[in-house]
């Protein structure tokens, strides 16, 4: 344990150097993003050994003299660990060359405090082992991440952003509260461990409320609408961590209640499943419809935790039917897909940060061809995007290969698990779909063709340590996808962690799965050199022209006629228009020599839309109605006085 | 005996209160107050407890603040200002005295519920306290000019006066004494307001005095 | 192992040969005499002496596009029993790696498509994006009913041997939904009419041909090479689903595999000739009747297993 | 003895009267230190009150007492510094009302004996009256009427309230000092229905002057009307005064076994005034009136905790302290926004972040403070308020809590941020906007007392030394609270 607490106090007095060094831009940055980085580093190391040797690890402290701030590293918290201090290493090497507003210094360093604090307080989180300790680290997670997320407040928008952020983590704090409370009532204990021993009916009312709370930090329709207006306002490698990690926070959350409630119904499996499924497809629809690159990717968070809650939930069901194998291969699924949406998340992010730094736009459509000036970050968000849609040999196709397996495991079974696990196969295989539909549309319009604008012409990609941080993630990307075994191993370490009494399941299916996986990609690999190897003979020697594109007969092309990239969704959009409601604005075009035109289009979120309508302003309406009360008249007030007296006589 | 002394004074109270609420104009309200305070300073020495000299010269005192000096003092205030005399009701007269009677009857019905032993043999001390209680509630919240609201809270320290003297045996001095500090810096400070008020609206209208709310 | 191997050559080779009877029926029903079976031969090896013209706007990912969907469609291959012969490789869950394989294919030429920036291939790339999402729903609801029936996960598992056999005999009536919807399916993976038509001349309506307009010469072949054994691919499955017999004289057992490959394209053939395609607004309700065929037999499948 | 620590600022506050304005001023930052090494002595060695009947040292007084003086202290450097700022005619008038304001609160604390508790706390409205109206305008005028005016018939109600635990003294013959210890020893003796009713009209009265709702109404007045340090006084450490009114009573009823008929008489004062405090957050369009109603809120939740009994109740505790704390420095943080922007307007106002970032380093510490983040403390307290509330099987009204802290938590957190973050627009004279150089030159003095409170609340979230905690446990213990 000594370990973790020296990584996070090297972390944390990172961050306060920065707050002391604020005045020496350079050295500040260096100072910071040396010890942050080292104790990520630390972290990590210490975190992957006690999950290989899985030991578990505890230590506790007095607090306000009665209570205890209990820690505790088992196999599913050094799995999250491991996680949280990857990803941040590399987001803090990230931004070493990302933030050079040295006109900008203090709020820099401010930045890097509050990143320190960010990462120690998600750490804490996923070590806490009692409510009092768990609710601490979570709420200054959350406090953190805020201040993270306006650090551009001069934009209106990011201050919206910042103000929906802030107010979607205290509600789901407050539900979280409501969770822990109803515990306490019955175990009268902050402790963790007494929690299984409520009754049943509590236990599905916690679940309940704490997957709500949960839930709305990890962005689970429709709890999310925070998530797409935040993750975009942060600086690109917080929007990384943000959506790599911070979320996953809320994943942890919703296993670990899971595991400390230990009622295994199949109500549990379902809801989780049927969440993930909305999340899932709802996140990627909404994601096509996106005009704002970290917008779209910040949707595509949503999406992801859809496909890991669709792994947990049939985790989950395979608990509940007794069904060991598709269990563990639905949990391990789940925890294998955290660390890879964790890992090409951060990679998309990064590489939209680099376009936007570069560019200074984020509009998808008014980029174009910057794979030509910006190869390796072009590759990079290229290897992302392949990953993101799980295709095979990159590291998302792993998990997403793992959770299937589970849900056919589920087609064997009867009723409700059943029809469960068809719904999660076909919604994974249409997720699948729209994700290449999504990435397709960036990749080609963002990063192909020709620039659109001048904003996408002169381009560049200086800034080493942000390359770096991209290619390191990139090539985790492929290891992964092609020699999976040992983080299967991990994940299934974690599982094992759950006490469901699985310690005993065999890993030779396990492994024998990522060797065919390991397997196929092989063969894959070899049959594209052997191609490559044949184009090259065929292609020596000849005569290589170069000219402009076919314009099927039209001569004089330009780049504003290229596809762009709403109405490359537009018919996809057009097919779920029910759930994502499209508005359109371009005025009528008339006359023989028409003036100027435009066209607007904005996908709706109908989550968002039912907030207003159904939350909101209602609960204004309400409370406008009483603003009477406060009228200015004294002898009114002093009636008040009387009423309340005359009222109280009655109870004596 | 037939005409106990105390239910004597006691009606005379009720009696005030209903010209309270009759009086249209300042003068007459004050009027009535200090014949109220006056009346009411003087039911301790009738009420059967251990009137030692201290307590004695301590009753003298109440009556004199109660019934000559506050009274006297807003009377020469609005004697030497010339405030409007109007009382400005929110609650017309007639209205005002039908309350008036109401509440003396619902006060002699409540009080009847509870019978307390240690003034059982004075039926209307109770009522009489509850109608004062309630009626300078009104006053409070049923005429708009200031000074008849401060008259309104004087009379309901009355209320309260002869509840705490004739109820309580024990630390009824000390009791005396926080309800007298009471009136006078209650009074006083009231009184530096209304005069803040005149000067910044020259008028005690509180109809001016709405201007923060929500 | 051998045998698979030289099987799955063959595969590759004879792809071409085979849409080819497509063609010439086709032709037939055009009242033409049509192009000679080995057409495609000459074709692919016109392109493979041919050199390269390259737009200026693409990039690497235009020359990979090739590539990547040729090597995809013979990786496939590699899994595919032919003529219910073992596949080279199998493993279980190979299903779900094949289908992905064809997404990486799908991607790099729709990629590919999008770096000319043309806005033709724009178009044709956002279609190439659409169908397909519903076209993997409804393969992985038949995968559902195979492993329903199975309980395996790998093509091997259900097409090799007398494993189709038993898929009948277990699936019963069913099946034949599920022939219809992989037929469905084929065409629209392969871009066919009704879903596209390969042999019109606007580029407005083109998916899959609107793609490749830039590319030219051996990539262009490859291409081409890479559809024709993905359209093999598709047809073997439907062929062994038509006439699962398994013969211990293996000889036999070619002649019928064969067959049914001549009476799928054929099939493909009579469809082209005899139904227009559709308006582009109608072709998901199209390839949804598959989806819907294959859930329907799952379901059916409920009530007697 | 004990009654030195509130005749000293007693004597002082005359003095101060009549002393002209650079003495007077050091006056009260002296007098601020004495009592402060006072009251430490007195939280030390707690000696006998000489009026032993009258006085005496109460665990839940110390705390109050404690308080009271750390503020007042960090308070008087504060308005030393505010006073050079703004131009207050009459300003010996302020400070040696300041003083004897002192004096009033810490007789409150020091009370036992019924009477005398009700005279101090009828004193502090006297002794306040003046420091609301010390802007000599007509709003502050009108505030300083309603508060005396409202006040005072609620106290009035409270004296009723005394009166009648002295009947149910009577009536259940007991012979006792008239003294809260004395009574919580024989409260069983006591006759229930005018202990009740004497609960009522206290709580009532009381509440009137904690500003619990519906007779809450005086406060935002007040609180918005006064000069920022006086604000800060009111709401930090008055209505801790008057809270401690109603506790000590409430220890009687609990004594007596009436704790339900109390408990719930308290949940819903305190559920009624956090709904009152949403209901003017929401659309709040002043600072200081938004504060206010924060601490109307706070209040209710100190009252819910009370109510609720069991581990409710020391987080009640725990909520009192650090809303004093946590609250006046963001009343002193609004003070300096008020000299900088030179209006009450939240849409005048902005970008604070940039013109004044030490101040707004510590409003928006308050604010987070105040809407339960860590590392405040209020979060343990409001934690505690809310597992408790499920303890006891308040389901219903743990869920009404919880929902109206949401919707103040939206509010307070709109209104903060704009002040903050949004673009200043200088607002229209009708309004208050002002056109002078906005910003204000931020001297140590104006901005170290909100950090030292602050800090103070940071460090007890974390480190509570073991007096402390012993001091609150007894205070709570009395009403069956605890960490059980």
């Amino acid at each position: 344990m000594s370990q973790f607490f020296m990584s996070i106090l090297i972390i944390v007095f990172g961050g306060f150097l920065s707050l002391i060094l604020a005045r020496q831009f350079k050295l500040m940055k260096m100072v910071a993003v040396f010890s942050l980085s080292a104790g990520c580093f630390w972290g990590l190391f210490d975190a992957v050994t006690k999950l290989m040797q899985s030991g578990s690890d505890a230590a506790s402290f007095k607090y306000l003299n009665v209570f205890s701030l209990a820690f505790q590293i088992d196999g599913l918290s050094a799995f999250f660990l491991v996680v949280i201090f990857a990803v941040c290493l590399v987001a803090v090497i990230y931004s070493f060359h990302y933030m050079d507003h040295s006109g900008e210094a203090v709020r820099t360093a401010v930045h890097y405090f509050f990143f320190s604090i960010l990462i120690a307080s998600m750490a804490l989180v996923v070590t806490a082992a009692n409510m009092i300790t768990f609710m601490l680290s979570w709420e200054i997670m959350s406090l953190s991440s805020f201040f993270l997320v306006i650090y551009n407040y001069e934009s209106s928008e990011n201050r919206k952003a910042g103000y929906l952020y802030f107010v979607f983590s205290h509600v789901g704090a407050m539900f979280i509260f409501a969770a822990f409370g109803i515990v306490y009532g019955y175990t009268g204990s902050f402790g963790f461990g007494a929690m299984d021993s409520i009754p049943e009916t509590a236990k599905i009312v916690v679940f309940i409320f704490s997957f709500i709370g949960f839930g709305s930090k990890a962005g689970v329709f429709p709890f999310h609408v925070w998530l797409p207006h935040a993750h975009p306002a942060a600086p690109s490698h917080i929007s990384a961590v943000m959506s790599g990690v911070m979320i996953k926070i809320g994943i942890y959350g919703i296993v670990k209640m899971y595991t400390l409630l230990n009622f295994h119904t199949p109500l549990f499996g379902n809801i989780v499943l049927v969440a993930g499924v909305v999340s899932g497809i709802l996140g990627v629809v909404y994601a096509l419809g996106q005009h704002d690159l970290k917008r779209l990717l910040a949707y595509h968070s949503v999406e992801n935790i859809g496909i890991i809650l669709i792994g947990l939930g049939i985790g989950m069901i395979g608990v509940s039917s007794g069904n060991p194998l598709m269990a563990v291969l639905g949990f391990s699924g789940g925890f294998l897909h955290v660390l890879n949406h964790s890992i090409f998340k951060s990679v998309l992010f990064m590489g939209a940060g680099m376009v936007l730094h570069k560019t200074g736009t984020r509009t998808i459509d008014a980029l174009g061809g910057l794979l030509k000036k910006m190869k390796i970050t072009g590759a990079t968000f290229i290897i992302g995007s392949l990953a993101i849609c799980g295709l095979p040999p990159f590291n998302g196709f792993v998990s997403e290969f793992f959770i299937y397996i589970g849900g056919f495991k589920g087609i064997g079974l009867e009723n409700s698990a059943f029809v469960m696990s068809i719904f999660a196969i076909i919604s994974l295989a249409v997720i699948g779909g729209l994700a290449l539909a999504c990435f397709t549309k960036v990749v080609g319009v963002v990063f192909q063709g020709e620039p659109r604008t001048k904003a996408a012409v002169n381009v560049d990609e200086k800034g080493s340590t942000m390359l770096a941080s991209m290619l390191i993630l990139a090539g985790a990307c492929i290891f992964i996808g092609i020699f999976p075994g040992a983080f299967i191993q991990m994940s299934i370490k974690a599982v094992s962690a759950l006490g469901l009494g699985y310690g005993h399941v065999p890993l030779e299916p396990f492994g024998q799965m990522t060797a065919n996986i390991t397997f196929a990609a092989m063969v894959f690999l070899v049959s594209l050199l052997v191609v490559i190897a044949i184009r090259w003979f065929y292609y020596r020697g000849k005569t290589i022209t170069k000219s402009g594109t076919w314009g099927c007969g039209f001569t004089q092309p330009t780049a504003k006629m290229q596809y762009t990239g709403s109405s490359y969704a537009a018919s996809i959009l057009e097919f779920f228009s029910p759930a994502a409601p499209l508005d359109e604005d371009h005025p009528k075009i008339k006359g023989r020599f028409p003036e100027k035109t435009y066209y607007k289009s904005h996908v709706n979120d109908i989550a968002e839309l039912n907030m207003k309508g159904v939350i909101v302003n209602p609960v204004l309406f309400i409370f406008d109605k009483l603003r009477w009360i406060q009228h200015g008249d004294i002898h009114l007030y002093i009636g008040y006085i009387l009423l309340a007296i005359v009222l109280l006589l009655f109870f004596i | 005996m037939i005409l106990h002394p105390v239910d004597t004074i006691l009606s005379l109270v009720l009696l005030s209160v209903l010209f309270s609420f009759g009086s249209s104009r300042l003068p007459g309200l004050i009027k009535v107050l200090a014949f109220q305070g006056i009346v009411v300073s003087m039911v301790p020495f009738f009420i059967g407890h251990d009137m030692n000299g201290g307590g004695i010269v301590f009753t003298f005192v109440t009556l004199l603040i109660r019934g000559i000096i506050i009274p006297m003092s807003i009377y020469i205030a609005i004697k030497k200002v010339a405030i409007k005399r109007e009382v400005e009701p929110i609650i017309g007269y007639h209205a005002s005295i039908l309350c008036g009677l109401g509440l003396i009857v619902a006060a002699t019905y409540i009080s009847r519920q509870l019978n307390i032993v240690s003034i059982s043999d004075y039926k209307l001390l109770f009522p009489t306290a509850i109608a004062l209680l309630v009626a300078g509630m009104f006053l409070l919240m049923a005429r708009r000019n200031a000074i008849a609201m401060v008259l309104g809270y004087i009379m309901m320290e009355n209320g309260i006066y002869l509840v705490g003297t004739t109820i309580s045996i024990r630390a009824r001095h000390i009791v005396e004494f926080g309800i007298l500090l009471d009136v006078l810096a209650g009074v006083m400070i009231m009184a530096i307001i209304l005069q803040n008020i005149k000067r910044t609206f020259d008028d005690v209208d509180t109809a001016n005095l709405r201007t923060l709310k929500e | 192992m051998i045998e698979s191997i030289i099987l799955w050559l063959l595969a590759i080779l004879l792809a071409p040969f085979f849409s080819a009877i497509m063609f010439k029926v086709k032709a037939f029903f055009g009242g033409r005499k049509g192009s000679p079976l080995l057409i495609n031969y000459y074709t692919l090896i016109k392109l493979f002496k041919k050199g390269s013209v390259y737009s200026t706007s693409t990039t690497a990912v235009f020359k990979l596009g090739p590539i990547i969907s040729f090597t995809s469609a013979i990786t496939v291959l590699m899994f595919l029993p032919i003529a219910g012969h073992h596949p080279i490789f199998s493993f279980n869950g190979d299903v779900i790696f094949i289908l992905y394989l064809m997404g990486l294919g799908r991607f790099f030429t729709i990629a590919a498509a999008m770096d000319t920036a043309s806005p033709f291939e724009g178009m044709g790339a956002a279609r190439e994006a659409y169908f397909p999402i519903i076209c993997e729903a409804a393969m992985f609801m038949i995968l559902i009913f195979f492993y329903r029936l199975t309980g395996h996960l790998q093509l091997s598992a259900y097409f090799t041997g007398d494993n189709t056999i038993a898929l009948w005999n277990l699936g019963g009536a069913p099946l034949l939904f599920i022939v219809i919807s992989f037929f469905i399916i084929l065409l629209t993976e392969n871009s066919r009419v009704p879903v596209d038509d390969p042999a019109t001349h606007l580029e407005l309506t083109m998916i899959h041909e609107v793609m490749v307009l830039d590319h030219s010469g051996p990539d262009l072949g490859l291409i081409e090479l890479g559809s024709f054994c993905k359209l093999f691919f598709y047809s073997t499955i439907v062929s062994r689903l038509i006439l699962p017999f398994d013969f211990k004289i293996s000889a036999m057992g070619y002649f019928v595999f064969v067959l049914g490959l001549i009476i799928v394209y054929v099939a493909i053939g009579l469809t082209e000739s005899v139904i227009a395609r559709y308006r582009m607004d109608k072709v998901p309700q199209f390839v949804l009747t598959s989806f819907a065929l294959a859930f329907f037999a799952t379901i059916i499948t409920l009530e007697f297993i | 003895m004990v009654e030195i620590v509130f005749l000293t600022p007693f004597i002082t506050g005359i003095i101060a009267f009549f002393l002209p304005k650079a003495i007077s001023r050091q006056l009260l930052v002296a007098t601020g230190a004495i009592h402060l090494f006072l009251s430490l002595f007195l939280w030390k060695n707690r000696p006998e009150a000489i009026f032993k009947s009258y006085f005496a040292v109460t665990p839940e007084g110390l705390l109050s007492l404690l308080v009271i003086s750390l503020l007042f202290f960090l308070i008087s450097i504060y308005t030393v510094a505010y006073l050079k700022e703004s131009d207050i005619q009459k300003e010996n008038i302020f400070t040696g009302s300041m003083i004897l304001f002192l004096s009033t609160m810490t007789m409150v604390t020091l009370s036992d004996h019924i009477m005398v508790m009700w005279i101090a706390i009828e004193a502090t409205t006297l002794a306040s009256a003046p420091l609301i109206y010390t802007h000599r305008t007509s709003a502050s005028l009108e505030a300083t009427w309603k508060y005396v005016l409202i006040c005072s018939v609620g106290i009035a109600m409270a004296l009723l309230g005394s009166v009648f635990i002295t009947l149910a003294m009577d009536i259940g013959n007991v012979d006792a000092p008239l003294s809260f210890s004395a009574l919580t020893k024989v409260a069983g003796e006591l006759d229930p229905m005018w202990l009740k009713a004497g609960f009522v009209f206290i709580l009532v009265g009381y509440g009137t002057k904690m500003g619990l709702a519906p007779m809450h109404t005086w406060l935002p007045d007040a609180h918005s009307e006064a000069p920022s340090p006086a604000s800060a006084l009111l709401s930090g450490v008055l209505l801790n005064c008057a809270y401690l009114g109603i506790f000590k009573t409430n220890k009687i009823m609990h004594a007596a076994g009436l704790n339900d008929f109390s408990g719930t008489i308290l949940i819903v004062f305190g559920l009624m005034s956090i709904l009152a405090a949403a209901t003017f957050i929401l659309k709040q369009t002043e600072y200081k009136r938004m504060l206010a109603y924060s601490s109307i809120e706070n209040m209710g939740i100190i009252a819910f905790g009370t109510g609720i009994g069991g581990i409710g109740v020391y987080g009640a505790m725990i909520c009192m302290i650090h809303h004093s704390l946590i609250k006046s420095s963001l009343f002193l943080s609004s003070g300096n926004i008020l000299l900088g922007y030179g209006n009450r307007f939240i849409e005048n106002t902005g970008d604070m972040v940039k013109r004044m970032p030490k101040t707004f380093v510590a409003f928006f510490g308050g604010f987070a403070g105040i809407s339960g983040f860590p590392p405040f403390g209020i979060f343990i307290g409001e934690m505690f308020i809310i597992v408790g509330a499920f303890r006891t099987g308040h389901f219903l009204a743990a869920g009404i809590f919880i929902l109206s802290l949401c919707v103040i938590f939206a509010g307070f957190a709109n209104q903060v941020m704009k002040i903050s973050f949004d673009d200043f627009k200088k607002g229209d004279f009708k309004k208050g906007g002002s056109n002078k150089i906005i910003g204000l030159k931020e001297r140590a003095s104006m901005v170290w007392p909100q950090y030292i409170l602050l800090l103070t609340s940071l460090v007890l979230c974390f480190y509570m030394p073991d007096t402390l905690y012993q001091t609150i446990i007894d205070a709570v213990t009395a009403l069956g609270g605890g960490l059980k």
